[in-house]
């Protein structure tokens, strides 16, 4: 068994409005260092593939198909085998 | 010298550069053709179209507003209150990307209503897509395009009060979102798109630019193919969030006497508000991009003027008044920017990084009018074999049910949309249109979306006669009369001379129409180019009426009576599901006798007047079987029984949809005087069989398996079923 | 005298002028409180947390609304004993808020629902509920109003009677298909532990009038204002 | 400057709708490896903290505050230097 996290984010050059209305908040709750907040989305998948190479590719594939919108979002895969 | 592919690559001609350069007596520098090239665009410049839609008639006694500003504007007889209404098309970005390209739709409507000093308060929408039931992408983009709607509106606060859903697969490559928004402003506080005024500051506010978007009106007007999907740097993003902000933002300003002119920016972004306002006025503006508020380092003036970033609008103030201004969009916490001022001359004037960026006379930038190539063509008529139509029509719409998503419960669709916010609804999705009531006032207004695609197919001219005729027809249900229309026309390429000539004879038939109704064209918006290869969609003029309800407003009531139909029993199969599921035809020759519909127009408005009625309901797409399952659909525990052979044994008349034939629940007292009255209109009604006290579809004698039908017609949606009740 | 109702408006609130015209209508006399305010006026008896998408629910719903200045003052007040109803976006800023207990999570079947349901009173001894007859018929408008809180929690709020609502069928037992979001226990609204604090997905300021098509909100705001009322007379708070 | 990446999942006892439905479209798709899918929120934070350690103080605080509701959601979080 191995667990791939999925991490999907928005292109830089998409607008972000959710990443800006909590980066002000952030920010108004006294966060100073803060500079900047972009948004995305975390998947957790387990997989029971062979290998963690064919894990990488299933997920990877998942990604193209169904889990990011490749108009206006990029995504990384990181797997391991599940604990 | 631009070569004629660098030309090209700007969406414009060569001889439309040619003339550029012969108005400006130069060469445009990469900027200034830019913006020629977007305000040059089918989207902005209706070059096609013009023409033609100065023939539709535009006043009326009731029209405060007509076409060339961002909505139209109907006087609502209470002496206080007035509507501003707009239809606009979303439909190559919706392709592109489903959720964004809806929600921004959305988006720039309500903006269009709102810039005019409006509070919206309804939006509809109408969606036409190819089937979702057999391919992945029509269910995908059906899907997301709803989700997309349903979150803009939603957040918004502004409730979706109706629209139309169509399958067929003409749309799957090329499906059409258009977007409705009606809202209320008082008569003496109209707002308009000016720029007057030299001095007066030119006012940039709401969310920053960025690069998204650019060239958006130009791809609007271009072709969809196989790169479509590719087409990345056109996707805007909403945030309804902003938009709300700037909303509220903008009506606490128009209280104020701050405000010369205001205008969003929609296509072509600061390019078509800046030049659209100051054209109007006879002014010029003088702007400095460095002064716009940006997301993104190191943009161009190319990249600045031509952005389509959402939630942006562009104010004219009175000098002085800057200040008082800025407060106000900084309480919601929205970008405020001085950005130019208006000038006497009438020209564009854009600085960039100290230098000019783009300099010309505004007189330059009047689009071209074209005179399109037209090729007549007769009348689209499919022939069946005439066995073909012996079959049981029962049997028939058990089969048509269960496998056409044409029939199906719209709820799957309203019901995600937010259709009570703002406690006004007092009709809303599900009946023939919607009635808003206005607190504070007797008035109430009725809107309804409609299309008949597969008419105006086989004969454009007839089919928008239908189209008219069955929108006026739904308002009378609701007992409205129509104040004023706009439209969406979406048709295939105009340089296509068979499209033209579907567009003139659409032009043609509502102009006929609506002076037949007495009903001005207020405003609207054409779509062309939808396209994918070398097909075009069906020609598919989307209709919007805002009507006043005639005397006291009340909701339907599904109760035991006697249902009558009014109007001539119609064989004619024209343009239906029926054909288009067992025959995949359009149909065969029909013709509209809006006579006979004003006629009927009249006599509903009576039984609602006199009380004569519970409720009453057209009959549409399915035909009578299928306007009667929806009847019974909404009144759970209730039933039908219908005793009428004449009307019930032949395919043709149990599944026409052709306009002219509406269902009357008439109240047990009244039938008698209903009636009469009836006779002396002239208009022939009879009684088909009543609303009975048990769960059953009865036709003749014959018990049609009512849950059965019930499961197909909640088929998309079967979670809803418990809640539909009335 | 009509006691006074505030209704809190943050920027992204959609429903505070429906609560404004539907508190009109039962009784009270309504004003409105920015987001930024840190402090309520002495006179005010009822504080409202009007539905909507406060900061456009981005993050989690409710989740920057309560942070916001003015949700300290309603904090205090309500330990005070004020009355707190939320609706909607408010009932997800009073559980973000730590007000009441739980939290909102996406609708089981994923989609926005808009239509009527039904509602069962558990508790109608409280200020919000004592006027309530039989099940009520509402409006929802959501796409989070799947209640969620710990089996243990449950228990301890069933135990103090803190359950305000149940979605069920129109004759007011539970139905097949009833429960439109998928929320544990087929819970529609709660109490906090003193019941002076009523959070709820469905919207009674959207049913104050027959000519909308329920008037069952109204049960609602009649036992608000009996409760003021009896308060006033015996000179508490 | 550092960049902060924050995820936050639902507890492992809390139902994931939105899970679920992903998890069921991606079997329909022919994705027979996978076995469960579990959705969550990705966050980047472009932070000006004195150093690492200071920037994953900022960083969990941000989350504790605002970043995740602890009654239904965990989260974690890393840190490295912006490139
Ligand atoms: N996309 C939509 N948005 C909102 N309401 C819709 C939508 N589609 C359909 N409806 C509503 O559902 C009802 C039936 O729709 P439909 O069958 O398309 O209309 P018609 O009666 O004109 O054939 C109408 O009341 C309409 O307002
Ligand atoms: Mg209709």
């Amino acid at each position: 068994m191995y667990l791939a996290e999925v991490f999907v984010y928005l292109r830089p050059s998409i607008q972000d409005p959710q990443g800006v209305v909590i980066e002000n908040t952030l920010k108004k709750l006294g966060f100073s260092s803060l500079d900047r907040v972009r948004t995305g989305k975390y998947f957790q998948l387990s997989l029971s593939s062979a290998s963690e190479d064919e894990a990488r590719r299933d997920a990877e594939k998942m990604c193209r198909d169904l889990l990011s919108n490749t108009v206006i979002e990029d995504f990384r895969v990181s797997v391991r085998p599940a604990s | 010298m631009r070569t004629c592919q660098e030309v090209e690559l700007m969406n414009l001609k060569m001889d439309e550069y040619n003339e550029i350069v012969r108005r400006l007596g130069r060469e445009p520098n990469d900027v200034e053709l830019g913006v020629f090239s977007v305000m040059w665009s089918e989207h902005c410049s209706y070059k096609s179209s013009k023409a033609l839609l100065k023939t539709l008639p535009v006043t009326g006694p009731a029209v405060l507003q007509g076409p060339g500003e961002n909505a139209g504007i109907v006087d609502l007889g209470d002496g206080q209150n007035a509507l501003a209404f707009k239809i606009e098309s979303h439909n190559h970005p919706s392709y592109v990307e489903p959720y964004q390209g809806a929600a921004t739709g959305v988006g720039g409507i309500l903006r269009d209503v709102f810039t005019m000093g409006a509070r919206p308060v309804a939006i509809l929408d109408s969606l036409h897509f190819g089937s979702p039931d057999h391919n992945q992408k029509n269910a995908y983009l059906f899907e997301r395009v709803v989700a997309g709607i349903s979150w803009y509106g939603n957040c918004m606060g502004v409730p979706t009060v109706g629209g139309e859903t169509k399958f067929d697969d003409i749309y799957s490559r090329n499906p059409l979102v258009n977007a409705f928004t009606a809202g209320l402003v008082k008569k003496d506080r109209i707002r308009r798109g000016l720029a007057s005024g030299a001095g007066n500051p030119v006012i940039y506010v709401g969310s920053k630019t960025g690069r998204d978007g650019i060239h958006g009106a130009t791809f609007a007007s271009d072709r969809l193919d196989e790169n479509s999907d590719n087409d990345r740097p056109a996707v805007q993003v909403g945030d309804p969030f902003s938009e709300k902000l700037l909303l509220e933002a903008c009506l606490e300003l128009f209280e104020t006497d701050y405000v010369i002119g205001i205008q969003d920016m929609g296509a072509a972004g600061l390019t078509s508000s800046s030049t659209e306002m100051a054209s109007r006025s006879g002014t010029g503006i003088r702007m400095n991009l460095d002064l716009v508020p940006q997301r993104e380092e190191n943009m161009s003036a190319y990249e600045i003027m031509l952005s389509e970033s959402q939630e942006r609008m562009l104010l004219v103030a009175r000098k002085g008044t800057e200040d008082a201004v800025r407060v106000i969009f900084e309480k919601w916490d929205l970008n405020f920017a001085v950005i130019g001022e208006v000038i006497a001359d009438e020209e564009l004037i854009v600085m960039h990084h100290g230098q000019v960026a783009a300099r010309f006379p505004l007189t330059a930038l009047e689009p071209p009018v074209y005179q399109r190539p037209v090729t007549p063509r007769p009348a689209r008529i499919f022939s069946l074999p005439p066995e073909s139509l012996k079959s049981d029509p029962l049997v028939q719409f058990s089969e048509m049910i269960a496998l056409s998503p044409c029939l199906r419960y719209a709820g799957q669709v309203f019901h995600k949309y937010d259709f009570q916010v703002g406690t006004d609804t007092v009709i809303g999705p599900g009946a023939d249109a919607a009635v808003l009531r206005i607190k504070g006032s007797s008035s109430a207004v009725a809107l309804n979306l409609e299309s008949q695609a597969r008419l105006c197919y086989i004969n454009p001219f007839e089919g928008i006669r239908a189209v008219i005729a069955e929108a006026v027809i739904n308002q009378a249900c609701v007992n409205a009369y129509p104040l004023g229309l706009t439209n969406c026309l979406n048709f295939g390429s105009p340089e296509k001379p068979e499209v033209m000539w579907e567009f003139s004879e659409v032009i043609r038939g509502m102009r006929e129409s609506c002076l037949f109704f007495d009903i001005p064209v207020t405003g609207g918006n054409v779509s062309f180019y939808n396209d994918f290869g070398d097909s075009s969609i069906h020609p598919t003029p989307v209709i919007g009426l805002a009507g006043l309800v005639q005397g006291s407003i009340r909701q339907a009531e599904i109760v035991p009576a006697s249902i009558f139909l009014a109007g001539e029993l119609c064989e004619n199969l024209a343009g239906s599901v029926y054909l288009r599921h067992f025959h995949q035809t359009p149909g065969g020759d029909f013709s509209i006798d809006l006579e006979a519909v004003k006629r009927l127009q009249a006599l509903v408005l009576d039984c609602h007047k006199n009380g004569f009625i519970h409720a009453a309901h057209d009959i549409s797409d399915g035909g009578i079987i299928y306007s009667l399952l929806e009847w019974i659909a909404l009144c759970n525990g209730l039933g039908i029984e219908i005793n009428d052979q004449q009307a019930f044994s032949s395919t043709g008349v149990v599944f026409s949809e052709l306009p002219g034939r509406v269902l009357l629940l008439v109240k047990n007292e009244a039938t008698a005087r209903f009636i009469s009255s009836a006779k002396d209109q002239g208009l022939p009604v009879r009684r088909i069989g009543s609303i009975v006290k048990n769960p059953v579809f009865k036709i003749n004698g014959i018990d049609l398996d009512l849950e059965n039908l019930l499961g197909h017609y909640f088929k998309a949606s079967p979670e809803l079923r418990c809640f539909t009740v009335k | 005298m009509k006691p006074r109702a505030a209704i809190l408006l943050f920027p992204g609130s959609n429903c505070e002028r429906d609560a404004f015209y539907g508190l009109e209508q039962t009784g009270f006399d309504p004003c409105f409180l920015w987001h930024k305010e840190s402090r309520l006026d002495p006179e005010i008896r009822l504080v409202i947390v009007p539905g909507g998408f406060s900061f456009g629910d981005y993050l989690r719903c409710g989740s920057i609304a309560s942070h916001s200045p003015v949700m300290s003052a309603v904090r205090k007040f309500a330990d005070n004993g004020g009355l707190v109803l939320g609706i909607c976006n408010g009932f997800q800023i009073l559980t973000e808020s730590g007000l009441l207990p739980g939290a909102l999570l996406i609708n089981r079947t994923l989609n926005f629902r808009c239509h009527d349901v039904f509602l069962r009173c558990d508790n109608t001894s409280t200020p919000f509920t004592s006027a309530i007859g039989g099940p009520l018929k509402m409006p929802i408008a959501h796409y989070e109003g799947n209640y969620q809180v710990s089996g243990e929690e449950l228990a301890d709020m069933e135990r103090n009677s803190q359950i305000a609502f149940r979605y069920c069928g129109p004759d007011g037992v539970y139905a097949e298909g009833c429960n439109p979001n998928g929320s544990t226990a087929d819970i529609a609204g709660i109490f906090n532990k003193q019941k002076n604090v009523l959070g709820m997905m469905p919207h009674p300021e959207r049913a104050v009038e027959n000519l909308l098509g329920s008037t069952a909100g109204r049960e609602i705001f009649a036992s608000l204002l009996s409760s003021l009322e009896q308060s006033a007379a015996g000179g508490m708070n």
